[in-house]
C-alpha cells in the first residue's frame, strides 16, 4: 500500500519559518519555568534530561554487546568465533588458543578464546553475534553510553567485555556432559 | 499323542553310553563313514557321471536337509554354491557356537555324543573334497571342547581322521577351535573372521559370500552341529529314508529345547512338524504344561531373536486340503506344528529350534528388557543401525522397566527397531529388532500401560516403586 | 613382574599355531592358553602374542577388548558367572547373583564383574551359557551348576573359601 | 605399497557398458571401473550414481580405501528387472516395458529394503532410487544413530566447517532428536600421537583411518577396541601412532575425532583461504591445499592428484611450513648494508653485471626457486658466460611418497641448464674461479652458499655478492646487494617434480616487508641486459620459457591446470 505524504506548498508565513521559531521559544520558556520551580524530572523518555538524567532503556533493547561468565564464574565463550564470522561490520576479532593456549576454566569445554577484542566505533549494535552464539556467552545489554578518549580504549578486550557482562544463569551444558560422564562410572560400561 | 523321534540323540542318554569311541563303535559308529566311503559313482539317466563325492552331496540335497542353526537354509543347496574351481582349498567349518538364548541342543551332542558329529564332518568334508576343517566352539564350553578333542584324538588313531582315511587315499584335519563369548561369532561369517584371528566382524555380502570368498578368501561351507549329525543319518538312512521322517518340505528331525515356565523344561527330538507347539509344551511327553494355577501368557518360538508369539494368536497357515488344493486354514498358536514353514506362515520363525516359555505372571516389558540387554552386550559395533540401535533399546527398555517409562515409549522403541531391521551387515540387526517389534505390537497395551504408570507416579511426585 | 612363558606351554602354543595355514588364527586359542596359565591376559601375553604370530599389538588388543572371556585384570580364583539371560532369569537368576553378592559383601547395585578384598571370589552376570532347560545356571570356573539354588551357592562359597593361593 | 600413487592411465581398453537408471534417469556406464588399487571391479552403484551425477551420501566409503560398508550411510532403494522363475525370462509390463521389482525385506514385502551403494554391483536394467522417499528415510535414521551418542560440540570442534556429520545433517536430518536416554561417555582428547589428538565420542568408526594406516601407510598401529556402542579407536596400549602419514586420518576422518594437535583449536575453517599450491619438502611436488587467513598460514592440506600424490602427504612435508612466519625473515632491500630501495638495488645489479668481463660472475640459485627464475638466471647467466648451479639436498626416501631429493625443482633447475644431471659438480669449479680471482661476482639465490661448498672466506674475497633469499645466513649477511625473497604460498610459479611433472602454484598469502618474487627483478634485470624479451606476468613468463627450453616446448601456463602436465626428464 502507498502512503502518500503531504507536500503541499508552504504558505507564506511558514516560509518566513517564524511560527516555528516562536513555537520553539515556546517550549524552551515552558522548560525554563518548569526548571525555575525545581520540577525538572522527564516524564517520558523522549524528553529526558541526558546525562543528568540516564535514559531508563526498555526491555529488549540492544545496548553494547558483552561476554558473560556462567553462574560458577566459568567463561561462557568457547571461541567458535561464529560471532567474528557473522558481524557485519567485522567489530569483533578473536584470538583462538591455538595448540598450546590455556585451556578452558571450565574442566570439559576444552578451549576458551587467549583473547576477545569488540571495537566498540564499528560495534552497530545489530545482535547478530547474540544470535549466533551456540553457548549463549555474548549478549546485547543495556549499556548504550559508550566513551573513551582513544580509540584504543574503545576496543574492548576479553577481560574487560567479561567484567561488563557479568553473570548469565543458563543451561549448563558442558556441566551437565561431565556430570552425565561422571555417571556413567566406567567406560566401557560393564554388562550385568 | 506324538512321541520323540530320536535320531541323533537315539544313545545320548542311555545308561552306560559314554562318549568314546569304543562306546560308539559298539552303537554302530563310524559305520557311515565306511559306507560313504564306498559309495560307488554312477550314471544319471541323462548321461551324465557323478562322483561318489557328487552322489553323497545329491543324497544330502534330495533329503530335504535344512540348517539346524536358524535360517533354515537347505543344506545340499549350501554345499551346491560352493566355488569348486577356484584352485583354492574349500574349508569346512562346524559352527558348535550355540549361543542363541533358549537352545542347548548342540551341547548334548558334544557332551554326550561328540564321535557323533566328528563322522557327520569327515563324511561331509569328504563329500566336498575338505582337507582342513574345525569345529568353532563357544568359549564357554571348556569340557565340550576337551571331549571333542579327545573325539578327534581317538578318531585319529583308529585312522577315521588324518592321512589316507580308511586306505582311501582321503586326508583330512579337523581342529576344535575356541571361541571367547562373543555372540556374534554364530554368524558364519563373524565366524569366520574370528577363525582368522579377528574381531567376529560379519563380512558384507556381496562380495564375501563365504561358498566364494570364506575363511582365508576361500570357498568355506559353515554348518551347525545338528546339521552335520543328520547326514551321518541321511548316509545311514538314505536320502529317501529320511525324507519320510518329518513333513514335506521340513524333513527329517530335529531337536526342540524347551526352556521357560514349563513344569519339564529339556530337549526333545522330533519328526519335524510332526508336534504342535501346544503338545510340546503341554504333552506330559514334552515340557508337561505349565506350573498349577497359571495360564500361558506368549512363546518365544525359535531362541530369543524370532518373533514372539502370543497365546490366543490366529494364525492362516496354507495347507493342502483332502482334494490336493492349497487352502487356508485358521490355525491356533498351539496347534502351529512346529516346523520351518508353518511358523514362518506365523511371522516367526523355528530358528535354532528353542522354545521359551512365559506364563501369565510374566511381564512382557520386563522379559523384553532383558533380551534387549543382551542384544545390546552381544552387539559387535560395526555398522551403525546396530551398534547404536541395540544400545539404544535397552536404555529406553530399561528406563521403561525402571520406573522412568512414557506413554509414547512403544512408538518409540518401534521406532528405533524399525530402523535396525534389513540396514545391517548381517542378520544380528533383525536378531536385536524383532524381539522389540514382536513384543510392543502384540503386548501394546502393557507397554503404554506401563509408561502411563510411571507418568502419572511422576506427576504425583511418587518415586516409582520398582526402582532398584 | 616380569612375563616368561615356560617352555612347555611355548611348545604347546607352537604345536597350536600349526593348526591353521595363516598363524593370526591362533590367537583366541593362545589367548584362552595364556589366560589360563597366568590367570589374565596383562599386556606383556598380548605383546608376547602379537610378536610370536607376527601380528601388532593393536591386532590382539582388539580381541582381548571384544571377547569378553578375555581378562585383562587378575580376577578371584573362583569366578562365579551367573546366567543373566532370559530363560535363566526367569527361573530366578537375579535373586541368585543377589545372594552370591550379599553372600560374600560385595555391593549389589554395582554393574559388572566384582572381585571380593581377598582375591577369592569374582561375580559377574554374564549373556546366555546355553543351558537354557536347567535354569537358572552358574558357571564356577569350567564348571556349569545346574538348576542352581541358595544351597548351591552356599557350597560353592564354602568351597571357594577352602581354596587358597593366588591364580 | 599400494597403488594409491599411480601414473596416469593409459588408454583404456574397452569396457563392456551397461544401462542402468539412476533417479529415473537412463544412464550407460561401465561393467567394470577401477577399485582402490584401481582394479578393475564390477562397477558399483555408487559409482553408478556419480557417473550419474547423483551424490550418494556415505562416511566409510573412500575411493582409495577398500571397501568397508560399515557406516549404512548410502543405503539406497533399487528395483531390478523381474525374472519368471521358470523360463528365466525378464517379465514384461503391458507396454513392453520390463516389469521391475523392488527391493524389499524378505520378510516384510511391503517393506523397502536398501542396499549399500558403496559395496553392491550394479546390474544390467537396475534402477537405483537414490532420492526416494525410502532411501531419504534410511539416511534419516542413520543420521539419527550416528548422532544419538555424538556429543553435539560443534563449537569447540575444529572439524566444524568441514564436518560430514553436519554437512549431511543439514541434507539428510531431522531437526529434532528422539534421544532421550544418557549418552555413552568415551575417552576425549586422548593423545593419540605426537601429531594427532582423538576425541572418541565424536568418532562415528568409520574405519577410514585403520584401513589408511593399514593397507596405505603399512603401520598397523590402530583399531577398535571394546564392543558394541563402547567400541572406541585407539593404539595399543603404550604404543604411539608416530608414522610419518598420520595427518592423513585428519584430513580422511570425516568427523572430529581426530584432529591435528599442529592445528588444533587454531583457526576456524571457514575463514581460511584454500589456495593451491606444491609441496617443497621434496622433489616428489606433492599437491597441496594452502589455508591461509590474512596473511598467515594456518595449514598444509594434500590436494588429490593422481599422476602424484593420490590424496595423501606426508607429515614432515605438511608440518613444514612455520618459516614463512619466521619473524627473522628478510624483509628489507639492502645494499652494502644499508637500506635501500628495489629500483635502487635493481640497477646496481644491472650495472655490476653489464659491466663485469665474460666469466667473472657465477650464479648459484637454488632448486627450490622457481623454473622460471630458474630459467632467467640461465638466460642471464649465457648471456654473461656465467657458469650456474644449484646445491643438491639429499635425504632419507621412504616407499610411499618421500622422496631422497629435497629440493622440489631439481628437475627444473635441470631442464633449465642451471645444473647438469649431477647438481652441484660446477660448484667447486665457482669455489676455485673466486680462490683464484676469476669469478669476483657472485649471484646466490635461496642457498646458504657456505654450507653448500663456497666458505665465508671465499665469499670476502668477492667483489660483488647478489643474494637474493627469504631467512638469513651467513650468505645473506656476505651480501653487498640483499634482495629479500618470497616463499612460494607468496608469488606464483612452476615446479618440475622428480618425475617431470610441471606444477604450477598459485599465492596464498602476500610477501613479508620489501620482499618481492624474485622472477620480477630477475627479469628486470634480464630484460636490461637483453637476454629476454618482458612478460608482464608469470603466465606469459611461463610461455615464453615453455617456447625457449626444449623439454617443454608446446606447454603452457593455462594448460597446465591445477595438476600439472608430465614432461619427459
Amino acid at each position: 500500500m502507498t502512503k502518500v505524504v503531504d507536500r503541499s506548498p508552504l504558505t507564506f508565513y511558514e516560509r518566513t519559518y517564524l511560527p516555528a521559531i516562536l513555537e520553539g521559544i515556546k517550549v524552551t520558556a515552558r522548560h525554563f519555568a518548569r526548571t525555575v520551580k525545581g520540577d525538572n524530572t522527564a516524564k517520558d523518555l523522549s524528553g529526558g534530561y541526558y546525562p543528568e538524567t540516564p535514559w531508563k532503556v526498555s526491555e529488549g533493547y540492544r545496548g553494547a554487546p558483552y561476554l558473560v561468565r556462567d553462574q560458577d564464574g566459568a567463561t561462557k565463550c568457547v571461541s567458535c568465533q561464529l560471532c567474528e564470522f557473522v558481524c557485519p561490520p567485522k567489530a569483533i576479532k578473536i584470538t583462538p588458543p591455538g595448540p598450546d593456549g590455556p585451556g578452558a576454566d571450565r574442566s570439559n569445554a576444552e578451549k576458551m578464546p587467549r583473547e576477545f577484542e569488540i571495537n566498540m566505533l564499528r560495534c552497530i549494535f545489530c545482535g547478530l553475534c547474540q544470535e549466533v552464539c551456540p553457548e549463549e556467552a555474548i549478549f546485547l545489554q543495556r549499556d548504550y553510553s559508550l566513551t573513551g578518549l582513544s580509540r584504543e580504549e574503545m576496543v574492548y578486550n576479553k577481560e574487560k567485555l567479561l567484567r561488563l557482562g557479568g553473570v548469565h544463569a543458563g543451561v549448563q551444558k558442558w556441566k551437565h556432559k561431565a556430570e552425565e560422564a561422571f555417571a556413567q562410572e566406567t567406560f566401557p560400561v560393564k554388562a550385568g | 499323542m506324538p512321541n520323540e523321534h530320536r535320531l541323533i540323540l537315539k544313545h545320548a542318554d542311555q545308561a552306560g553310553y559314554t562318549p568314546d569311541i569304543e562306546c560308539y563303535q559298539r552303537h554302530g559308529g563310524y559305520e557311515a563313514l565306511r559306507k560313504a566311503l564306498a559309495t560307488p559313482a554312477r550314471e544319471l539317466p541323462d548321461g551324465k557321471k557323478q562322483t561318489p563325492q557328487e552322489v553323497v552331496r545329491d543324497e544330502v540335497l534330495k533329503s530335504g536337509l535344512r540348517g539346524r542353526g536358524g535360517a533354515g537354509f537347505s543344506a545340499g543347496l549350501k554345499w551346491s554354491f560352493v566355488d569348486r574351481k577356484s584352485g583354492k582349498p574349500i574349508y569346512l567349518v562346524c559352527n558348535a557356537d550355540e549361543s542363541e538364548p533358549g537352545t542347548f541342543k548342540d551341547r548334548q551332542i558334544i557332551h554326550k555324543d561328540p564321535h557323533q558329529l566328528v563322522e557327520g564332518m569327515i563324511i561331509s568334508c569328504w563329500a566336498n573334497d575338505v582337507r582342513l576343517a574345525y569345529i568353532y566352539i563357544r568359549g564357554e564350553m571348556p569340557h565340550g571342547a576337551r571331549l571333542l578333542n579327545q573325539a578327534l584324538s581317538e578318531a585319529r588313531a583308529k585312522g577315521f581322521l588324518g592321512k589316507n582315511i580308511l586306505g582311501t587315499g582321503y586326508d583330512l584335519e579337523i581342529h576344535v577351535h575356541r571361541g571367547a563369548g562373543a555372540y556374534i561369532c554364530g554368524e558364519e561369517t563373524g565366524l569366520i573372521e574370528s577363525l582368522e584371528g579377528k574381531r567376529a566382524y560379519p563380512r558384507i555380502k556381496p562380495p564375501y559370500f563365504p561358498a566364494v570368498l570364506g575363511l582365508y578368501m576361500s570357498p568355506t561351507i559353515v554348518n551347525n552341529v545338528e546339521t552335520l549329525c543328520a547326514v551321518r543319518h541321511i548316509v545311514t538312512m538314505g536320502a529317501g529314508e529320511y525324507a519320510r521322517l518329518g513333513t514335506p518340505n521340513n524333513t527329517g528331525t530335529r531337536i526342540v529345547s524347551l526352556s521357560g515356565d514349563v513344569v519339564r523344561p529339556g530337549y526333545f527330538e522330533i519328526e519335524v512338524g510332526k508336534a504342535t507347539i501346544g503338545e510340546l509344551i503341554f504333552d506330559p511327553n514334552f515340557g508337561g504344561g505349565l506350573k498349577p494355577g497359571r495360564k500361558l501368557k506368549a512363546i518365544i518360538p525359535g531362541g530369543s531373536s524370532s518373533k514372539v508369539l502370543k497365546a490366543g494368536e490366529k494364525f492362516r497357515l496354507k495347507r493342502k486340503g483332502a482334494d490336493g488344493q492349497m487352502v487356508q486354514v485358521e490355525t491356533d498358536l498351539l496347534d502351529l506344528p512346529y516346523d520351518f514353514d508353518s511358523l514362518q506362515q506365523a511371522g516367526t520363525m523355528s530358528g535354532s529350534g528353542a522354545i521359551i516359555v512365559m506364563d501369565d505372571t510374566r511381564d512382557m516389558v520386563d522379559a523384553l528388557a532383558n533380551l534387549s540387554e543382551f542384544y545390546a552386550h552381544e552387539s559387535c559395533g560395526q555398522c551403525t543401525p546396530c551398534r547404536e540401535g541395540a544400545l539404544w533399546l535397552a536404555k529406553g527398555l530399561e528406563r521403561l522397566s525402571h520406573g522412568g517409562g512414557r506413554s509414547e515409549d512403544a512408538e518409540y522403541l518401534l521406532h528405533i527397531a524399525q530402523n535396525i531391521q534389513g540396514r545391517t551387515i548381517c542378520a544380528f540387526g533383525e536378531a536385536a529388532a524383532w524381539p522389540v517389534l514382536s513384543f510392543v505390537k502384540k503386548f501394546k497395551d502393557d507397554f503404554v500401560a506401563r509408561g502411563k504408570a510411571d507418568e502419572e507416579a511422576r506427576a504425583r511426585g511418587v518415586v516409582p516403586a520398582h526402582h532398584h | 613382574m616380569s612375563f616368561k612363558v615356560p617352555p612347555q606351554l611355548e611348545a604347546q602354543l607352537d604345536e597350536l599355531a600349526t593348526h591353521y595355514p595363516q598363524k593370526r588364527s591362533a590367537s583366541l586359542m593362545f589367548l584362552h592358553a595364556l589366560q589360563e596359565h597366568f590367570g589374565h591376559v596383562s599386556r606383556e601375553a598380548v605383546e608376547w602374542t602379537a610378536g610370536k604370530l607376527g601380528l601388532q599389538p593393536i591386532n590382539v588388543h582388539e580381541l582381548v577388548t571384544f571377547y569378553p572371556m578375555f581378562r585383562r585384570e587378575p580376577l578371584g580364583r573362583t569366578h562365579v558367572k551367573v546366567c543373566r539371560t532370559l530363560s535363566c532369569a526367569l527361573a530366578g537368576s537375579a535373586s541368585l547373583r543377589r545372594h552370591f553378592i550379599e553372600k560374600l559383601g560385595l555391593n549389589p547395585s554395582l554393574h559388572g564383574p566384582q572381585t571380593t578384598p581377598d582375591g577369592a571370589f569374582t561375580v559377574e552376570f554374564v549373556e546366555c551359557l546355553a543351558s537354557c532347560g536347567t535354569a537358572p545356571v552358574v558357571m564356577v570356573n569350567d564348571d556349569l551348576v545346574e538348576k542352581c539354588t541358595t544351597s548351591d551357592c552356599d557350597r560353592v562359597v564354602a568351597s571357594g573359601r577352602g581354596k587358597g593361593g593366588t591364580r | 605399497m599400494s597403488n594409491a600413487v599411480t601414473n596416469a592411465p593409459a588408454a583404456p581398453s574397452p569396457v563392456e557398458k551397461i544401462r542402468v537408471k539412476v533417479d529415473g534417469r537412463e544412464i550407460e556406464v561401465p561393467k567394470t571401473m577401477p577399485d582402490w588399487q584401481g582394479k578393475p571391479q564390477p562397477t558399483t552403484m555408487l559409482q553408478a550414481c556419480k557417473l550419474a551425477g547423483v551424490e550418494v551420501p556415505h562416511y566409510c566409503y573412500h575411493p582409495k580405501l577398500p571397501v568397508a560398508g560399515n557406516c549404512r550411510m548410502c543405503l539406497v532403494e533399487f528395483s531390478t528387472p523381474m525374472m519368471d522363475p521358470a523360463t528365466r525370462k525378464p517379465v514384461v509390463n503391458e507396454d513392453g516395458s520390463p516389469k521391475m521389482a523392488r527391493s524389499v525385506l524378505p520378510y516384510e514385502p511391503q517393506t523397502p529394503r536398501g542396499a549399500i551403494a558403496c559395496a553392491t554391483p550394479i546390474s544390467p536394467g537396475m534402477e537405483i532410487h537414490a532420492s526416494s522417499p525410502a532411501t531419504k528415510q534410511m539416511r534419516e535414521a542413520v543420521l539419527e544413530s550416528l548422532l544419538i551418542n555424538h556429543p553435539l560440540d560443534c563449537p569447540i570442534c575444529d572439524q566444524a566447517g568441514e564436518c560430514k556429520l553436519q554437512e549431511y545433517s543439514v541434507q539428510h536430518g531431522q531437526a529434532a532428536s528422539r534421544f532421550v536416554e544418557a549418552k555413552v561417555h568415551k575417552p576425549k582428547a586422548v593423545d593419540l600421537g605426537p601429531r594427532i589428538m582423538l576425541d572418541d565420542e565424536r568418532c562415528v568408526l568409520c574405519t577410514r583411518c585403520i584401513r589408511f594406516t593399514r593397507d596405505i601407510a603399512g603401520d598397523d598401529a590402530l583399531g577398535i577396541v571394546n564392543r558394541g556402542s563402547y567400541n572406541t579407536i585407539a593404539s595399543a596400549p603404550g604404543r604411539s601412532f608416530d608414522n610419518n602419514y598420520t595427518l592423513n586420518t585428519v584430513d580422511l576422518c570425516p568427523v572430529g575425532a581426530l584432529t591435528s594437535k599442529d592445528f588444533r583449536f587454531k583457526m576456524r575453517v571457514w575463514f581460511l583461504k584454500e589456495t593451491p599450491s606444491v609441496c617443497t619438502s621434496c622433489s616428489t611436488g606433492c599437491n597441496i591445499t594452502v589455508g591461509s587467513r590474512e596473511g598467515v598460514v594456518h595449514r598444509y592440506e594434500p590436494r588429490e592428484n593422481d599422476a602424484v600424490n593420490g590424496p595423501w602427504m606426508c607429515d614432515s612435508g605438511r608440518l613444514n611450513y612455520r618459516w614463512i612466519q619466521r619473524p627473522d625473515r628478510l624483509d628489507t632491500v639492502k645494499l652494502r648494508g644499508a637500506p635501500s630501495d628495489w629500483a635502487a638495488a635493481t640497477s646496481a645489479v644491472v650495472s655490476l653485471l653489464r659491466g663485469a668481463p665474460k666469466g667473472s660472475v657465477a650464479f648459484v640459485a637454488s632448486a627450490r626457486q622457481t623454473t622460471e627464475e630458474l630459467w632467467l638466471v640461465s638466460r642471464i647467466a649465457r648471456q654473461l658466460g656465467a657458469l650456474t648451479d644449484s646445491v643438491p639436498r639429499e635425504g632419507e626416501a621412504d616407499r610411499l611418497l618421500v622422496s631422497a631429493d629435497k629440493n622440489p625443482n631439481s628437475q627444473g633447475s635441470r631442464l633449465t641448464g642451471v645444473s647438469f644431471t649431477e647438481m652441484g659438480v660446477t660448484i667447486p669449479e665457482i669455489a676455485r674461479g673466486i680462490e683464484a680471482g676469476r669469478i669476483r661476482t657472485l649471484v646466490v639465490l635461496g642457498e646458504d652458499v657456505t654450507k653448500g661448498g663456497i666458505d665465508a672466506a671465499l665469499l670476502a674475497r668477492l667483489e660483488n655478492l647478489v643474494v637474493a633469499d627469504i631467512l638469513p645466513s651467513p650468505t645473506s649477511e656476505a651480501a653487498h646487494v640483499l634482495l629479500p625473497g618470497c616463499a612460494h604460498a607468496e608469488k606464483r610459479g612452476t615446479f618440475v617434480n622428480g618425475k617431470g611433472r610441471v606444477q604450477r602454484f598459485q599465492k596464498a598469502i602476500e610477501p613479508r616487508g620489501e620482499a618481492r618474487a624474485e622472477w620480477e627483478w630477475l627479469q628486470e634485470v634480464a630484460v636490461a641486459l637483453g637476454a629476454v624479451e618482458p612478460s608482464r606476468s608469470i603466465e606469459g613468463l611461463f610461455n615464453r620459457m615453455a617456447a625457449d627450453v626444449p623439454a617443454l616446448a608446446g606447454l603452457e601456463w593455462a594448460r597446465l591446470g591445477d595438476q600439472g602436465v608430465s614432461v619427459p626428464v
